[in-house]
């Protein structure tokens, strides 16, 4: 097998968009194949595209949901704008991802499904197949239900219809490993791993396997194979991961460096759910999660967790951010170490609760009561979630603060092949802790060069004393309504978090680090996108850089200094224009451009590419 | 839990500065007799952790020479409840008001309560927001005239029992802030019960609502309108001790032993302990001038806590699981070694 | 309040649009018996409002053709009560979902209780987080292993009914979403009641906690595991009708009649007027096994409602002040002319 | 009687404190002076001045609760900044305010309370009549305590002490009657009217402030009287008035001019409790007011309310605001109109509950998650809360869009002379209403100019439609997820607030409105002292104007033409820089100098007057 090949291209990268049903098991398909792309050495990332409705209709628009998985043999740094391969599992999957297509994609279709009544469900006016509308594109009508159902009933296991129905993902599989030109023996092994316990479910889904299989070599219709080779220049140890995933990880890592326990205080939000989720499954390193009432509880809960000498953790989405201000300024005001992930989605309100934005910046920064300063950083990758949720840990704990990491839905959900890290060689974290009985102690006398006050976690012997929210009094710490001490604590506060600036590292730029024509200026998970297109521009001559930033509020110190060796600035950003708006006021003296997208997805490097050119060519 | 060696005293938990309430506010007595039970319940100073909300009542943290933290209006529950589960050796007391528990932090009163978290939480009911200068509360009596009600209010009140047991509370007093000797044996048992306690305090607030509990607790009609309940005693009181409780059909009743062929046999025995509670949910109801009102533990069950069942999932994960550590969870699942 | 002058039917509800359940989805029979009920209650289309939160019950506005409000996680209750209180016309009918209503929107729902606005308010008690795919509820079970809990959940559940009528609820029913003629009759009975209806609606989510409630209602059990209550009928139960509700001291006991010399007459009759809610909150606290599930109109109880009481304040007002209209109000006080 | 006087000094303006225990009814002296002050035709200022606790130990500096009133022949605009008369009735309340009075004051004590017991609960180590700390100032030592209690007690109407003690105020104000030479019949009157159903009251209070009175005249220590003639130029009918009075006030005229029912849903919190507390009091202009649970279901029953056709108002501080975000965002996206009025005070967290300050200013603008643009506007004297109450509720209902209004608790609890404005002449309110069973109506059809879309109210036939937090398709209102809709809705919602900008006054300039060296921008509440700074400096013949903006966002839109009229450009806040970074945001050409203060205090006139001299100087 794999052998008798007719027509093999050599691919450097593909993209693949699985497409059907909300209950039809795209994201598992689409992660089964994945990983076995990543067996096989490919460098790799996904997205997946699911509704707000849990399962919409079958057959409806509103119902279809989508994976979208990226391979290549040279790093791959999103999930692709385009799809090379499209399978739909039923014509509202065609109709909704028709637009996501590159012209000329190979275009497999469940031909079972494609009748009058899927496509009057599916808003079809005109049969899709007969109205030339899919001219161009490669056509493969494969009959995936009833061959999988067949080979199931073949085997006379008394399986009920829905479990049937079930191995249609195989038969896909079966035959996208065909068409990649793939060991299908990978795809057996998954099967046995993933259905260990139940013998019958493995023979079943490895007869559909074999049958999409050798159901592509054999009809007419799959004239040419596709091969992908290895991702070169990638040595080590990887395995996927999301970015939801990877934050988790990256605080317990954190704690763990530190030291301290981790708490979770948390109320489940789409698409930050993940994190609570994952962190309950952790109990046996000495993580605690609880599953609050509301965002408000989460938050406070994990406050009361801090103050007790854990580092409090609280996870949520833009309206449970929103609900946590108040909170927030607590912690600012009483200067614990507490780390808030908000995963970002669209907005405002409930607004796009499945899709991706940037939209909660300006929240992060200012959305609080008073002059509450606190730090801000910004993952942007799936997987330097975990990086960035290790140094949302290291600022709360050594600079006793609460931090905002932000991240959004596209990393939450994404995946990318990830090199683990070392966990012995990641760095100590110190928090400034206090020793039992220190006659010097007092609650607010402060670290002189981070400006910090020290941790003293009730049952330490001799330590004794009282925080909150009323303002208090420099170094002891008493409640007080004097003017001037207000001033200058007020000051204290706001200096501790630009001293952060200090211990961070400097601002980089991919591209000429000596300058030159544009910067493109991003923060967060649009990193990918700005990347690719940038260093694409690059390899095409043109005089462009990359800066992206991870830290938001203190910015590095060298930003001024990066900004100015170029002569334009566009900030590009998946929101109406905040972070443009931020650098606005901090450094005022560039006059930076835009970009914005506001549509709920990342952006296209296509469209990237052509706004940069159009920048470079204006006078 | 830590123990104490040495013997301690109420001067153990005064703070040197000044104590800020109004003169004459229920406060104070409340403030002393915390000082004074907490010895009795052999804690050791640096311990014990006093978590408030805001309100008048919420100043208390700032009164004890314990570890405290004076929080945001309505939450210092789930603060609370964050700092036991993740450090179930400290004692945790909450001091919070009929505002700060009942109006704004009334999710979070009912959920601690279902979780049965290991906290005192001492309402001061004071039927008023203090701090805010005499707004109504939760629990003002239907109709009263407040600055912000001048035609009278037009909601019913809460009864925090009625609440606290409806949440499955599983311990509930009642206390008045002029009872030193009340209060301090209701936080003992207080402090001893594991599980959520909460203590409601008939409070005064003498600039507000001056004399709102004394319908019920003044001296010269006290024993009539309230009942000193006792585990495992005959539910009786009365200037005399001539008046009793019983049950009649789905009510209780107060009745005169000796009248109507009434005696002493009729007369209900309070249980404390017992898991069902209509009965408790009967006597936290009681209000003046239908029935007495219950005074003392009405209810005290035993449960477990909240943090006691999740350290218990902590010890059994960490027997059981297959990963056992940091390094071992980023290598499970599907890895890729590409050489 | 405006009455229909012809008699509308249920299509009369019903959108054009798709709805977007889940297949199988226990909404789908709520959302008809809901459009089945309301022509039975007199309402005209253009005077009924439905407003929920966020979770897949509280998509339910979008299915409905009336005037409709898909509001906030868990703030349905204060949207709906200002709506109601500002306009009293107005039928005011509230979708909710377990997390909804007593998760995130807990306090709302004790307050908007206990104010006794008159609002409908249909619970859909399916036991999970739907539509975050799959998380506990405060009425999950105890034990129960969801996404959150993987080693299972360690929190008392709440019962909707046990809140409710300690929030001093007057109106509590609870259905099943397999039984449209109880679902419409008791949707029915809650549209008339003037006051807070709260209705537990028992339903099943096919996706994440499938046949959650099938223990008590499924077909050949539920005759024995549920007991269908009727105002001024003894309260019986069983496939051969020969169970029965009694009170034993502060307990009620599920009996069997013939048995143990009891007879019909030792059986309760339910009384869902009482004004005491002891019997109520014993009723709504039945549980399976130990006693059988109580479904239908558990409590309904005359009270006045709070913008009843407010628009009489209004009334009054306007009667009886001094100060006419805004010039007068500016003027009031002392007026300082300078000439 | 008050002719006979010594020694007449005619002034311009005074400024009196009063201080004393929280118990000792400062508040109501001070307005007592200040109503007789305007019936002789004074303008005014007034400013309250009291700790977080209700009514700290007595004789304690915690407890010390004070007001202070500002008199003058001419336009008085802000309460002064240190007082010419210091009533302290204890060592406390001396101790406490010596540092406001200003050199050579006139200091009244009660001599009573001047004892070693006093004086240690104060916290004096030295009794401060015998140190010299008070060489230079005019110390009137009165027996004020015994003197009112041995008044009281000559009329043996058997008075209790506590009642015999509160008649020290009396005492308090016949002293000042003579100081200031005035008819002490005005103070008669007010004591009959105020204590008209009791008659004993009467005869007591009266009695007190004759003894008052006659104790200046009589004593040696009292050598000059004051005499503060009426205003010139200010005619017509005035009021004192507190700003949140004058808030509730013009929410009233707002809505009655629309036509539409006024709904508050509000929870108590300092110091905007008022504004409830106020409307609670007018159910009788169908007023409805509901304490709701929290501040979350405060906003929620005036959306709801706003759902219905009333207008939904909402009042608060920095912490309820904070809470009220995600709310917020929920009348953003469904685009009801709703008032949310945001009285500042000292933050972050609870801060300094009682004190002022300008620190929820980017809370305002950006604290909300997603795209989330709403208007804020800012009133700047206790009397023109009333015109911006109006103009929110204007903004809310014309443009179909919640609008927050920031007041502070300077403006909130201070008092102003205030003209009563015509209540005919206040211009209409015309809220976009649809007609019943109008077959064009949809949901989100917009109005071409102003970008709202239209207010079809439950219970009108034929326009039953539903609204909510999710995305909603354009026109028709449809839940959408459609990524270009999500863009083109994104940017209506922000067009339709730019839009406001041509509904709004351009800004003005007070100075030279050609221009010139130094522009001084301000905004809400500190006008008043700004607005005396600058114009005493042009007065002084300094090159100096004023920008005070009432309208925040969006910014009036000459505002880049007024600022590019001056050279410098100074802000000047109650805050760490707040609106300053925001101006840096929205006009960066701009290179702008901040002063700022936060201390819970106002701006004082003479550092303002300092801070600007030097700005003018500078290079
Ligand atoms: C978020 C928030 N909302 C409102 C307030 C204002 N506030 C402070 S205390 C209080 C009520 C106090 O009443 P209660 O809890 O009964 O305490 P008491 O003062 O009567 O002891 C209110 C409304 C606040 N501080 N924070
Ligand atoms: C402020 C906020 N927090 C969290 C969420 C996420 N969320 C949406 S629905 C839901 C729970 C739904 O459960 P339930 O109310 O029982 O409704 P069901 O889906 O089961 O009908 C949650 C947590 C949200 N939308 N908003
Ligand atoms: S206002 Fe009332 S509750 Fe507050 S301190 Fe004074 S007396 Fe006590
Ligand atoms: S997830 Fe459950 S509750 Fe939600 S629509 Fe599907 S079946 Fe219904
Ligand atoms: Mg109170
Ligand atoms: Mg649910």
């Amino acid at each position: 097998m794999g052998n008798n090949q007719k027509n093999v291209i050599e691919l450097e990268e593909v993209v693949v968009k699985f497409a059907g049903d909300s209950g039809d098991g795209m994201q598992l398909t689409g992660n089964q194949f994945s990983d076995a792309s990543a067996s096989f050495g490919n460098d790799l990332s996904t997205f997946p595209d699911y509704p707000s409705e849990i399962r919409a209709p079958q057959g409806t628009v509103a119902g279809v949901s989508g994976f979208q998985v990226h391979i290549g043999n040279k790093a791959v740094q999103t999930p692709g704008d385009l799809a090379d391969v499209l399978i739909a599992l039923n014509p509202a999957a065609l109709k909704t991802n028709m637009k996501w297509v590159k012209p000329g994609a190979t275009i497999i279709i469940d031909i079972d499904n494609f009748d009058n009544k899927h496509y009057k469900k599916a808003g079809y006016i005109e049969d899709p197949l007969h109205d030339n509308s899919l001219k161009g594109y490669t056509l493969i009508k494969a009959p995936i239900t009833s061959l999988s159902r067949a080979t199931v009933n073949s085997l006379e296991l008394d399986i009920d219809h829905k479990t049937a129905d079930k191995t249609r993902n195989q038969f896909v599989m079966g035959l996208l490993f065909w068409l990649f030109n793939r060991d299908v023996k990978k795809g057996e092994e998954f099967i046995v791993k993933k259905f260990a316990k139940k013998p019958d479910l493995v023979t079943i889904n490895k007869a559909v396997l074999f049958a999409g299989y050798n159901y592509a070599e054999t009809v007419e219709a799959i004239a040419t194979q596709f091969n992908i080779n290895p991702a070169k220049n990638r040595k080590g140890t990887f395995r996927q991961v999301t970015g939801n995933a990877a934050t988790a990880w990256g605080l317990i890592a954190g704690t763990q460096k530190a030291g301290v326990k981790l708490f979770l205080g948390s109320y489940p939000i789409t698409p930050a759910t993940e994190i609570l989720q994952e962190l309950s499954l952790h109990k046996y390193l000495d993580v605690k999660t609880f599953q609050a009432e509301d965002e408000i509880a989460g938050i406070c809960s994990a406050i009361g967790a801090s103050f007790a000498g854990s580092l409090g953790v609280t996870t949520t989405s833009g309206p449970g951010l929103a609900l946590k201000t108040e909170a927030a300024g607590l912690a600012v005001i009483t200067e614990l170490p507490l780390v808030i992930v908000d995963v970002q989605r669209g907005g405002p309100s409930t607004g796009l609760p499945t899709k991706t934005e940037q939209s909660d910046l300006m929240q992060a920064i200012y959305g609080r009561h008073g002059e509450s300063p606190l730090p801000v950083i910004a993952a942007s990758t799936p997987g330097n979630c975990f990086k960035f949720a290790f140094e949302a840990v290291r600022i709360a704990l050594e600079h006793m603060t609460p931090v905002i990491l932000l991240t959004d839905g596209y990393l939450a959900n994404g995946t990318e092949l990830w090199e683990i890290p070392n966990v012995d060689k990641l760095p100590e974290i110190i928090p400034p802790l206090v020793k039992d009985n220190d006659p010097d102690f007092q609650p607010y006398r402060r670290d002189p060069e981070k400006l910090n006050r020290f941790w003293a976690i009730p049952g330490q012997e001799g330590l004794q004393h009282r925080i909150g929210g009323l303002e208090k009094s420099d170094i002891y710490g008493a409640v007080s309504h004097d003017p001037f001490n207000h001033e200058v604590m007020s000051k204290y506060r706001a200096g501790k978090v630009q001293k952060i600036e200090n211990y961070i590292p400097e601002q980089k730029i991919i591209g000429n680090p000596k300058g030159g024509e544009l910067l493109i200026i991003g923060w967060g998970g649009t990193f990918g996108a700005l990347n690719v297109a940038v260093t694409e521009l690059r390899e095409e001559g043109y005089d462009i850089s990359l800066a992206h930033f991870n830290y938001i509020f203190p910015l590095p110190k060298n930003t001024k200094e990066v900004f100015s060796k170029f002569k334009k600035h566009l900030v590009c950003e998946l929101n109406l224009g905040q972070f443009v708006d931020y650098l606005r006021s901090q450094h005022p003296e560039f006059s930076y451009q835009q970009y914005n997208k506001i549509q709920g997805l990342p952006f296209f490097i296509k469209e990237l590419k052509n706004k940069f050119k159009k920048t470079l060519e204006e006078k | 839990m830590t123990q104490s060696q040495t013997k301690l005293t109420r001067a153990d938990f005064q703070i040197d500065g000044q104590v800020k309430w109004c003169a004459g506010c229920g406060g104070y007595p409340i403030l002393a007799a915390v000082q004074k039970a907490l010895p009795e319940t052999g804690v050791t100073k640096e311990n014990v952790v006093f978590i408030s909300g805001i309100g008048c009542s919420s100043r208390f943290p700032y009164y004890m020479k314990t570890y405290g933290f004076h929080t945001l209006h309505g939450r210092a529950l789930p603060i609370a409840s964050g700092l036991k589960i993740s450090r179930p050796d400290l004692h945790v007391w909450v001091a919070t008001g009929d505002g700060d528990s009942m109006a704004i932090g009334g999710n979070h009163f009912i959920h601690t309560i279902r979780r049965n978290i290991n906290l005192n939480i001492m309402i001061f009911n004071n039927k008023i927001y203090g701090l805010t200068k005499g707004q109504y509360s939760p629990t003002t009596p239907l109709g009263s005239i407040t600055k912000t009600s001048p035609h009278g209010t037009i909601e019913n009140p809460f009864l925090p029992g009625e609440l606290t047991i409806a949440a499955q509370g599983t311990f509930f007093a009642r206390v008045v802030d002029k009872e030193p000797k009340g209060m301090e044996s209701v936080f003992i048992d207080a402090a001893k019960h594991d599980g959520t306690s909460v203590i409601e305090i008939l409070q005064n607030c003498v600039i507000f609502n001056n004399d709102i509990h004394e319908q019920i607790v003044a001296k010269d009609v006290r024993d009539d309108r309230m009942i000193l309940l006792e585990h495992d005693k005959k539910m009786i009181f009365g200037k005399e001790n001539d008046k009793g409780l019983i049950l009649d059909g789905q009510e209780i009743k107060a009745v005169k032993i000796g009248e109507n062929g009434i005696t002493m046999d009729d007369i209900l025995v309070h249980d404390k302990k017992t898991q069902n509670p209509n009965i408790h949910y009967m006597l936290a109801r009681m209000t003046y001038p239908e029935l007495p009102v219950a005074i003392g533990v009405i209810r005290s069950v035993d449960q477990p806590t909240y943090e006691a069942m999740l350290d218990e999932q902590v010890e059994h994960a960490k027997k059981n699981s297959k990963i056992k550590d940091l390094k071992g969870l980023l290598h499970s699942g599907n890895i890729f070694e590409i050489k």
